[in-house]
């Protein structure tokens, strides 16, 4: 974990409520697709947490959804402007386990995590597919980047507007895959978790005080005790989780 | 040069700056961070006898200039805090630390207590008396000076360390069940523990914790903690420590001058990781504004 | 279209949004910004029996999300309120409004409720009961479920106009003070009154109060004031007046969530003096974000 | 009183913890010197009140000095920025009892309103005379601005630095005005009415909760009762006040 100030070199709506914040700063705690980081939003008192969508050397992206107060203001951030954020938090994907043809399910704001193990796994010279749903084809994202990467991507979307009408897994197949890795509402987590006959990897979210593990406000009570979200996860095992 | 260095019941600390129990851990993922020595102490999560897996979540909400928390006293029990963190600790802090106990019966207070009282690095013991008295019809030990004093005489009983009583705020007259705990023989009290609050969620119409409700904590605190310290100081006279809201050097200086001898900081660690390191480098230059050379001199003053 | 009209006390209402005692003196000065027919109603300064000028200044302090008060209840006294007051209100007001009266004892509260019983304008009476009884050792009369029903008792001899109390949050169990004053004829209540707190001034080293301690209110208060609206809910049958940080329409929708059939805005006027304008003319908005038609089907929504 | 956003325009350093802010904006609320605006400064609670030092259509100033976190925040504001004020609050001074000779005494931040009050007086064909008070010559301002107005200024600083050493009253004669107007802190005010000999005006300050009537946060005791300092002063006749 490292604090640090990040300048905000871009923030673009890319769906409907939905905006990409583009940093410059330092990027060394960073170890693995899936982690997060927290942001500092003035005004309010808790810090707010992303996963991190990509990042290089100096630079880092998030993908964020309009939900309340926080995601609000930040929708007005401008370029240039500087925000204080703790980096690098949490135990991200695994992508040693993945096997050859890996299956990355992506829902809503779950989506964005998805883009850097994506090109990760691309990188290791794996064969993943990507599934995403969303509610509607105006909140849809990222499906043309994934194509763009020369990934096959299946979509849902609750109304039917775009891919398939219903949720992500009414859009793919879980029996192709080697192992999945998901990130999305916990319904969908649970559901995902249900179809898989592979193993997989799975991304949480918690309400955070703190998200470096000193409040034990994101407690998940797992098959191995109680583990926090912000420091054991926010990415666990299929096998690890107890619903 | 100032002089920042405080006595809390016969120990010596290099400043009055203690972290507060449930916002620092065990105090490893700060000594990552920093060189955690530069601390008065910290007190450590909340310890009940046996381990405990804490509330469901969500266990966080926000509130202006605040938060709620229903942690529920997650902590892996006495025996393993003793056996495991203690020994962790030693490795990375060099000074003693408060150990912060809770129990749902008097027994299981003095029972705690007692299991503490060999560990050299525990300086101070602080008993948590806003849990729930699972005897005394689920009502908190600290919301009653009959039962506060109960508490506090086994556990007196049990120790010979420093024993510190941690008060709750949400009482009509703390004063009384400060001189209460006095009389069994606190050495010293701490105050406030969180204010009792709620958040709902208007897109779900539920309560935002699902233990509906939760403990106020932060800046939104502060005049009631300072104003609790204040009233405190003129009904006894063992040492207090101040907690609630402070998150920097001149809250910690206000708060002396109510009369707290040394102060927490809880919520302030939560959303900048360097709070109390950041509040001790800020100390001197805050004295040196107000014209203070020794901080004892500050203690009670406003009085 | 949304249906915002709510009944509190067999009196309809516009909409549920009350400018609070204190925050709004008699209503000529916001009446002077804008038409405040568009209110609910409004609770008119606290009215003793005598005029009184209040305690020595500073009677303001500054916190996080909030600020401290102690103005000391300031008034003209019930008789000019009655003859000066009440008539011009009439002139630029043209709905029930709301008396809010306070005593230092219990034979006050009666006289000022009989005096006012026969005021065409006043709507409901309401009972702040955080007051000092003289008679009583000077602990407030709102601390005690005894003291609040001898009150509640005696102002409901002296009038047959709905009877609000305002209860103090400053109380371990503010839910046994309610059904005190519940059982004694109150037809609603109204909570929460300020919570008792103080601030430092570094550089005099002396209270920022000239009174020491004053009043917390603003959003700092809010998830006190919620979790008091919920609980006391569970507790009693009457309807309730939601107050303490209210700042926005959604606060409001949560208030009410929680079990206020309507709410009063106090803090928040004296920083945005358009403040109960603006939730007005937003509640519409955030109840349409929310889903929601009639407010009457939020109250209490939550539990 | 009228609520307004007000662009910053300048934001300069005039003397040691002392500045000006020339806000533009619509100024049709203020009648008299010696009124005052109430300013929001972002993050804090209550309102900032200011006297105002200058206005014209569509200009006001104020100046002010650094005294703790609202001030030390407005220190930083930058041109450009914008802020929400109630502008036009209290009843100003009177300058139709001022006679020929008025004496204007200021001590610090007490000042700025002098100086509209001043050129107010002088366009009235009136020679006011002035006195002001600082702690050292670091702290001094607007001395050279009333001289060039062709005004005879005398000063004081409790350091001796400039001007007299002492209090302003060691540095101004009050038996020689027909009227005077005094603005400053509590102790030099009350000094000034009893060394006076002719009527004047004092402008008080008092902590406010919303400075435009409603809270009864500001009272002052006076000859007849309890008075807001907000709404029936801040300036108040001598022969009104009670000390
Ligand atoms: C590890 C992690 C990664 C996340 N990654 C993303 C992402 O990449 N893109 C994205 O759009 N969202 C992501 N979220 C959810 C995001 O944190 C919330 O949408 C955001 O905090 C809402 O803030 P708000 O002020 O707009 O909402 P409000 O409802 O006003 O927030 C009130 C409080 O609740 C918390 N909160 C509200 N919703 C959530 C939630 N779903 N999860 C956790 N806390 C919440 C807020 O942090 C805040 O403390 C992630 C959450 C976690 C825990
Ligand atoms: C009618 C009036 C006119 C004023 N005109 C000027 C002026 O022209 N130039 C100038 O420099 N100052 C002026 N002041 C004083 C100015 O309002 C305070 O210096 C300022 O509010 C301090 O804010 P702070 O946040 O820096 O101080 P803090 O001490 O952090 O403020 C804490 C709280 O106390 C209040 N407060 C602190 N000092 C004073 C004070 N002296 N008077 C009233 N409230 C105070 C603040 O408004 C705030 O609510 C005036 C005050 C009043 C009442
Ligand atoms: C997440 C969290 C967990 C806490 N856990 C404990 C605890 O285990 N034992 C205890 O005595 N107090 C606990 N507290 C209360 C704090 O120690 C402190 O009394 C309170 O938060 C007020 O201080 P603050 O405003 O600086 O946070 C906890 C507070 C928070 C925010
Ligand atoms: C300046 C001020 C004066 C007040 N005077 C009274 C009063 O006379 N009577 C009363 O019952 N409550 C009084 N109150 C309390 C408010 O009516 C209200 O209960 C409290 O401020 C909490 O609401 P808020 O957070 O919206 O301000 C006063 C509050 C303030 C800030
Ligand atoms: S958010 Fe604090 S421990 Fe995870
Ligand atoms: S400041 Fe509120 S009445 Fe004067």
């Amino acid at each position: 974990m490292k604090q640090c100030v990040y300048l905000i070199e871009e923030n673009e709506q890319i769906a409907q409520n939905t905006y990409r914040i583009v940093f410059s700063g330092d990027t060394s705690a960073f170890t693995a697709p899936g982690q997060f980081l927290n942001l500092e939003v003035s005004g309010l008192y808790l810090r707010r947490p992303f996963s991190v969508c990509e990042w290089e050397k100096g630079h880092v992206s998030i993908v964020y959804k309009v939900v309340g107060a926080g995601t609000q203001k930040m929708s007005t951030f401008k370029r240039g402007r500087e925000v204080d954020v703790l980096t690098g938090l949490g135990k991200g994907f695994d992508t040693e386990n993945s096997g050859p043809r890996p299956l990355l399910i992506g829902g809503g704001a779950g989506v964005p995590p998805l883009m850097m193990l994506c090109k990760m796994l691309l990188a290791q010279k794996k064969q993943p597919t990507v599934a995403v749903g969303f509610g509607s084809a105006g909140e849809a994202f990222f499906q043309d980047a994934f194509r763009n990467l020369g990934v096959p991507v299946s979509i849902a979307t609750m109304d039917g507007s775009l891919g398939a009408k219903g949720m992500v897994l009414d859009a793919c197949r879980m029996d192709a895959c080697t192992y999945f890795y998901a990130c999305g509402p916990i319904a969908m987590l649970k559901a995902v978790c249900a179809a898989s006959c592979s193993d997989g990897q799975v991304s949480l979210e918690e309400r955070m005080g703190c998200g470096f593990g000193a409040c034990m406000g994101c407690t998940v009570i797992t098959q191995r005790g109680p583990k926090r979200v912000c420091t054991e996860g926010p990415v666990f095992d299929k096998g690890e989780l107890v619903w | 040069m100032v002089n920042m260095a405080v006595i809390l019941c016969g120990i010596a600390m290099p400043n009055p700056v203690i972290a507060a129990s449930g916002t620092f851990g065990f105090g490893e993922d700060f000594a990552r961070l920093y060189d955690i020595n530069c601390l008065g102490s910290f007190s450590m999560k909340g310890t009940t006898l046996s381990a405990r897996e804490g509330n469901p979540t969500p266990r966080i909400a926000e509130c202006a200039s605040g938060m709620l928390n229903a942690v529920g006293l997650q902590n892996p029990g006495i025996d393993k805090v003793i056996s495991e963190e203690l020994p962790k600790i030693g490795e990375f802090y060099h000074r003693p630390v408060m150990a912060n106990v809770s129990g749902f019966s008097v027994d299981e207070y003095a029972e705690i207590c007692r299991r503490l009282d060999g560990q050299a690095q525990v300086g101070w013991i602080e008993l948590n008396i806003s849990c729930p008295n699972v005897h005394g019809g689920g009502l908190a030990f600290g919301t009653s000076p009959h039962s506060a004093a109960q508490v506090t005489r086994a556990a007196r009983r049990a120790t010979v360390k420093p024993l510190i009583v941690k008060l709750s705020p949400n009482v009509t007259d703390i004063v009384e069940v400060a001189r209460a705990c006095e009389a069994e023989g606190a050495d010293g009290l701490s105050l406030i523990n969180t204010l009792l609050g709620m958040r709902l969620d208007l897109k779900t119409r539920r309560p935002v914790l699902r233990n509906i409700t939760g403990g106020l904590s932060g800046p939104a605190v502060f005049p009631v903690a300072l104003r609790m310290i204040y009233q405190v100081y003129q009904g006894v006279r063992v040492p207090l420590v101040g907690i609630g809201g402070i998150s920097s050097a001149k809250d910690v200086l206000e708060m002396m001058l109510a009369g707290a001898t040394a102060v927490q900081v809880g919520s302030a660690n939560l959303v900048n990781p360097y709070a109390c390191r950041d509040i001790i480098k800020a100390l001197p230059d805050a004295m040196a504004d107000y014209g203070i050379k020794n901080l004892n001199d500050l203690i009670g003053g406003a009085h």
